[in-house]
């Protein structure tokens, strides 16, 4: 269901600009657009001039040539969150967010533009099969370090004086 | 980019008025102004037991020819945490926004399997001059 | 029909102009144009332990002396998983709809039990025209 | 009191207009008149495990020199049944109220920490007079 | 982000008031405030005239002195979840709400002003520590009344009749 509604003059008819210029409504001409990393303060005087051309304040950013009157406003990375900054964003790139050091993402959207950092698990007592990193959590080895045994599906360290609490498994590992 | 929704703009309750034109699933701003746009999409699901999402996202995209890339303007975004058997919840969005001669305005939604569209007065896009 | 809400339309934050009147539980709409038509309710439960709704609905209903059945103009429902001790939640909705002079404009709820009536800032009704 | 967001007035997508003015966290009324005031507010979380809010609250406030205490204008709470890893929702809350000049409108929140503000099309706030 | 917008003239200037009298836009001037209980229905003709004021009608309510042009409507309790009034909305404050006879309140949120009324536990067969309050659930004693026996975590009845079920536990208790 479209429900638009709107009380206004018929629009000016646009031409076609040719390639690489854009139409400029408010000067009634075409005119080249301003490169990545600013926005149109002035549209050109005629389409042979160039547009008066600002940079990006700080905290905006544009990635392509526009004809645009603003710059687009910078996101910031989550840190309550645990995201970290990867690049900071600049006049022709938007910040770039991942996790703290410690922390792998875990997606809450199939693009993955929503993510929360989660802890790496530590795999105490375990050989690490594939370190954790930015996206995927630490793969650890099913089986124990040396000096551990095997106790459920932990591993515990081999404990340093003799006690009995040593079980069969223990025994096995530490002798 | 995330699927872009297409609207019936004539039958039922839909209109269009004052040159705002719908065609090619967007809206076509026909001077520039200040705008209220609104837009309210109904999801539910589940629709194939497999696929569980675990997040419903509605966004209000601009696009323009002064810029190649679309302009996220408003988004609704939902996790679920409803159980296996049905589930239905509506996402309501609206602001206003500056828009030039020309602007497309378009409804992109995380999943269009999931959107309820049997019926007019559950997801339905709309926008008026200030 | 699912149960109408009644409003208060003078105390507080509540006020009705522009010969835009309400009675009977209806907004009456004094001259035929486009209105941007709205309504928030806050919904709250659980009422009585045995009696577990499963959803909630809100729809703004049009009725009108052309035709003797009530249109729905706006509808937002939503399933509940919310856990047995107290929940709540608002749903709101808001469009533009054409409307002719005489025509009512009213709220309809599937549970009225289920409405939290308790402070004006949490449900409301209303309407203006473009 | 709930704490009270701060706002962009100048960069993207955010911008005042015909001396409607931001400043120290409120929209400062110019004129007296009939505003359609709205805002969204993405909430998100779990921040720190320990902390596990059970509802999130976003409320539109008016102070006036009139009235020594802030009137709450319009509230959307909601209770949260999601699980323990993340969950985002919105509440959109928008209606007409009467002000006067000089009236300042503010966004006041259950907590600040579970407020996403990292997108400005997630979390927004605006006013226009009818 | 922040995006109002109106279409309108320039504000009257505001002059600083003096102190205990608030700016009039309508009026232009000064007025000194209505007292709590009452809204001003029209501004004083002059800064040294009085306001007109009036009581607030029924069902609305003032706290404080203002100049405001109509009263606060009052909330109501919410009978539906087992809510009882404990005082009355009056032109100078709001109603206040607490839990019907034998339900304590249960906050949902911080500062409470959203909350259920959930049954008080019986302690049935225990003696009770600290009776049902309008914001604490009764609290049971961990060990049972006089001439009950415990049996799991439940406190039950002697038997009347020297029945056979009496275990050892209930022996002890009720020989």
């Amino acid at each position: 269901l479209v429900q638009p509604l709107l009380r206004l003059r018929r629009n000016a008819n646009k031409q076609a600009c040719p390639a690489g210029m854009n139409w400029i409504e408010r000067a009634g001409h075409c005119c080249s657009p301003c490169p990545a990393g600013h926005f149109m303060h002035e549209p050109c005087a005629s389409p042979e001039n160039g547009s008066v051309c600002r940079t990006c304040p700080a905290g905006t950013f544009r990635t392509q040539p526009n004809t645009l009157g603003e710059c687009q406003a910078c996101y910031e990375c989550d840190q309550q969150a645990f995201q970290s900054v990867l690049s900071n964003c600049s006049a022709t790139s938007n910040i770039a967010c991942g996790c703290e050091p410690g922390r792998f993402r875990v997606c809450l959207d199939k693009q993955c533009s929503e993510f929360s950092c989660q802890k790496c698990q530590p795999c105490t007592g375990r050989l690490i099969q594939r370190p954790c990193s930015e996206t995927e959590d630490t793969l650890c080895d099913s089986s124990c370090q040396p000096d551990f045994y095997k106790e459920g599906d932990e591993c515990r360290p081999c404990p340093t004086s003799t006690v009995d609490t040593c079980g069969k498994e223990c025994k096995q590992v530490c002798g | 980019h995330l699927p872009i929704l297409q609207w019936e703009d004539k039958r039922g309750l839909a209109f269009t008025k004052n040159n705002l034109s719908y065609s090619s699933n967007a809206l076509v701003i026909p001077v520039s102004g200040d705008y209220y746009v609104y837009a309210q999409v109904t999801f539910r699901g589940p629709v194939e037991s497999g696929h569980k999402p675990n997040s419903v996202t509605e966004i209000i995209t601009k696009v323009t020819d002064s810029y190649p890339e679309p302009t996220q303007l408003l988004t609704g975004t939902k996790t679920l945490s409803e159980n296996s058997n049905g589930w239905f919840q509506p996402i309501y969005l609206g602001a206003v926004v500056s828009l030039e001669v020309g602007d497309k305005l378009m409804v992109n939604v995380s999943d269009i399997k999931l959107v309820d569209y049997t019926k007019e007065h559950k997801t339905f896009f709309g926008a008026f001059l200030l």
